[in-house]
């Protein structure tokens, strides 16, 4: 059988146009990747085939969309290790899942005097849904620094501020800013010593890497299918039963319930009780076709070869003129931003446009970090796997014709 | 009627349904429970004598569909008579009739509910009196439920 | 140019298939409508062409994403006749878009004392939220009666329960249990006048009539794609914008915050406030293409279509040995409820799938209101704009045939 | 470059950018205002000597792209000297440029920017050093943003 990175272009049809009169050169995957042909297929098929709402429904389609609903949480239980598919909960993607998570667990476990620990990497998804948790139940917020530059967590810090009163500790698996690929397991392993529940936010690592829950050895993981070939509109909340079946809901309605009466009602078990009202079980069926999709490239051939076009596109990069580039010089995912002394990221990205090359610049949800960087915005290279070194090199090119175009070519 | 609907609904079954054996109240039992299946509305009572370990008397009470009501009578018809052991070890045996179709090893009436396996959305219909009357036997007070995430 | 409506059975794959050997006979658009080609071609295209993500992207994919995000704004704000897109908030679907009101407005504005004035025929989406906000924030539940079979609301008892103290009246604008239309506009303008807040609950109206929400006054109002022929995943609140603009946010994440420090972080304006994390873009372009098939049926011909199927079903049923048929016998919307004296729903609900037929048999996350009927479930048949009256044959022959087998020809 | 480009980044806009005028704090400053355009990280506070109603002296200080340097560089340009009703329908005539591609009734520099409506996301860029402006002038504290839902 051929390897399917042979042709793996062909699976991707938005890939095949031009921009600018350029080829597109897609290269802002951290923020959303590009869909395979094997996933939207999944997704029309259910409609034209399989659709009925789920649960409760006796009927055929109403069984095969129940089927193939709960057929989708199984394969995410498996794409993750998890032990079982009720510690897998559906969600909008990452953010909704930290915000589930923050809410009922924090707002049932958190009080004055508790600590929530983050680190000074975080995306704004995983900060302010524990800035809103921390003034409802009056814990407070500390954070583990990062190093600088070279982005990596500064682990001598880490008994310093992993104390006894950390309830939770919450960080992210890979920098969606630095690359920075964190030590989860460590990290997980240590938390666990003081007692504390850990939220992980892999919505950099999912799509990327093998992700293991069990090898990692978190209580919550979160992530989005939309940065995983998958649509937008899903992603899961994993975590241990034990923690779900404790929680108390957080959204009201149906399917959630087992009993209601007009004055007070009772809960179903986990997942349901998390999954108020009809879920987005057509985009669950596409979110189980991507894990299929990723686990026949092969995750570990995956991490390599995006890494291996951020560490490359890192080298490159570095050699231009006035340019500071970001993160880990060895080991990262796969992605590298950058910034130039006299040159905005807003007119970077502009340039590379012209040239039909996707960029993103800004604070990419990292305000806090930027600001301890001393920065305002960074133009960002992110990879997947239909990228190609002749990307990093029309890239690089590009850059170079933008500096000139500004008289900065050093 | 295809013959997936045909073995769902068995003569047995519906012959239960139609005459429900030891179906009311009973007066003098000493154990009792509720069980529930809030997604459908069903709803079931189970009411024991124990003697020792052992069920003298039991009858149910409840509201659902065919299956759920046959399988409360038939119910009803295996575990008078039976120790606390016997009783869970015939609703393992059960359970394994309704979710996979197979047969029991020994002749049995159970056997008439091998057709619910074709349609899982009602193995929830056909358990939920099992779990009430084992949770009667158990003495819980917390109502039944089929609720779990699966059956 | 011929009337859309002629083949209407093309647009929608789905229905040419045999169930049980038997051609489909989809009556459960209650639950959910199926999807016809135009818009999954919609959804499709914009993953071919478009896809990126939102915001803040400066390069030709990500500002196409956006204009495609925002025109499905535009459109869904004039599908509803709102005075700006900003008054558009898209969510999951209409439970997502009441827990967002009952937290964000009902957390924000509701206190001991106050009243949160329910009906007895609502959905548990319309009704475990406030129970949930009424916990919180020690406001108590107060209930509109339904007078009987005929599932009117009892406007009679109006002025005694809706008193100064409603601080919010919430109520469905189509009963789906019962099919009741109900006054939405005389209700908002009765609950104006003791100054509450209205929040329409148009799951059930905006797939099958017109749906104004200036001529219905209301503040509020919410409702799900899936069930007005888009996909699964994606819905709107409508909100006036000064009652909008005043409200905290619910869920915090990336893309909608202004500014976000270590310890504490301000807010966009609505609505990106409500809109935390990547959005569900791929399905609003979706909801956007439905809101324009709709249109081209026209939705007053949507609602004599759905009605007149939902009356002669009505009437036929009516006829059956042993039958109770539930809601008005006049005007209604597009679903009829019953139950047999001596036949579970289940049953009927198991039976009719045999012959193709799709029936919903259970509480439809209607508990309370059943009870209140003597009922622990129904079956039910609802109606959209592909189907028959030979349909409606269909349904009172299979249901003749089940009678027969269980030996109840009456 | 594509026309698009080359219209977006012309001559008068490279050259505010690469040598701004009206740069730094103005001592003798009567009213300042802070703009920020949080999703891109854009900053631009405005320094303003009022005598009266008019605008007797005015400078910049702030980071982001070449348009919203330039930008803020050439209106310190349109200002000086301008009364509150001026500075006013000068941004009127700008938000209309820089938004439709419109080109100004007079001849003026603000025409340079008429290729910024070809690119809407840099709408904000160009127009954040106005809205601090505008602010100085009304007094007002409140930080400028361009974060409402349009431009
Ligand atoms: C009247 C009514 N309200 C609310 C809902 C909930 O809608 P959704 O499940 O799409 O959130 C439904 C449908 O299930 C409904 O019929
Ligand atoms: C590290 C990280 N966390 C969280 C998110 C939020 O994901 P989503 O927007 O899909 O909810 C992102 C992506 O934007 C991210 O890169």
């Amino acid at each position: 059988m051929p390897s399917p990175w042979l042709r793996i272009r062909d699976e991707f049809p938005i890939l095949h146009q031009e921009v600018n009169g350029h080829p597109l050169v897609y290269l802002d995957n951290a923020a959303t990747t590009q869909k395979p042909r094997a996933v939207m297929a999944a997704l029309d098929r259910f409609y034209e085939r399989d659709n009925a709402n789920v649960h409760r429904g006796l009927h055929a389609l109403s069984m095969r969309a129940t089927d193939a609903y709960e057929g989708a949480r199984s394969r995410v239980a498996t794409f993750v290790n998890a032990e079982a598919p009720e510690e897998i909960v559906f969600t909008r993607g990452t953010t909704e899942s930290i915000n589930l998570v923050a809410s009922s667990w924090g707002g049932a476990n958190l009080r004055k005097g508790d600590v929530i620990l983050l680190t000074e990497m975080e995306h704004h998804s995983n900060l302010v849904p524990w800035q809103l948790v921390a003034q409802r139940t009056g814990a407070t917020l500390r954070y583990l620094p990062v190093t600088g530059d070279d982005g990596l967590l500064d682990l001598s810090q880490l008994d310093r501020v992993l104390t006894p009163e950390v309830r939770v500790f919450a960080f992210t698996h890979v920098s969606n800013t630095l690359g920075t690929i964190n030590p989860v397991a460590d990290l997980c392993a240590r938390a666990r010593r003081v007692g504390a529940v850990t939220v992980i936010d892999a919505a950099q690592s999912i799509g990327h890497m093998p992700v293991d829950v069990r090898a990692i050895g978190c209580d919550f993981l979160a992530f989005s299918g939309h940065k995983m070939a998958s649509v937008t509109g899903i992603g899961a909340l994993y975590g241990r039963k034990a923690l779900l079946d404790a929680m108390p809901p957080w959204q009201g309605g149906g399917g959630m319930i087992s009993n209601v009466d007009f004055f007070e009602s009772r809960w179903k078990p986990t997942p349901e009780r998390f999954e108020a009202g009809t879920p987005n079980f057509g985009d669950a069926v596409a979110l189980g076709a991507a894990c299929d999709f990723l686990d026949t490239l092969g995750r570990e051939e995956i991490r390599r070869h995006d890494g291996a076009l951020a560490r490359l596109a890192y080298e490159r990069l570095s050699a231009l003129p006035g340019i500071r580039v970001l993160g880990p010089k060895g080991e990262r995912g796969g992605l590298v931003s950058f910034a130039f002394e006299s040159l905005h990221a807003h007119d970077v990205v502009t340039f590379a446009d012209e040239d039909g090359i996707a960029l993103r610049g800004g604070h990419h949800c990292n305000q806090p970090l930027m600001r301890r960087l001393g920065l305002t915005s960074t133009a960002r290279a992110s990879f997947y796997v239909y990228n190609e070194e002749r990307e990093v090199d029309a890239l690089v090119a590009s850059l170079r014709r933008t500096l000139k175009f500004f008289g900065l070519q050093g | 009627m295809s013959a997936e609907l045909s073995d769902l609904y068995q003569q047995v079954i519906l012959d239960h349904n139609r005459r429900p054996r030891n179906r009311g109240r009973l007066p003098t039992a000493n154990r009792s429970a509720h069980g529930d299946n809030p997604s459908c509305g069903d709803q079931c009572d189970v009411f024991l004598r124990l003697e020792g370990d052992r069920i003298a008397e039991i009858s149910f009470e409840g509201s659902g569909c065919a299956i759920s009501q046959a399988s409360a009578s038939l119910m009803t018809t295996q575990l008078k008579g039976k120790t606390s052991a016997e009783a869970q070890k015939l609703f393992k045996e059960f359970h394994e009739i309704v979710t996979t179709g197979k047969e029991p090893e020994v002749i049995s009436d159970l056997a008439a509910f091998a057709g619910v396996h074709a349609f899982p959305a009602r193995i929830k219909c056909a358990t939920l009196s099992w779990h009430a009357a084992l949770n009667a036997l158990r003495g819980d007070t917390v109502a039944a439920t089929t609720e779990s995430h699966k059956d």
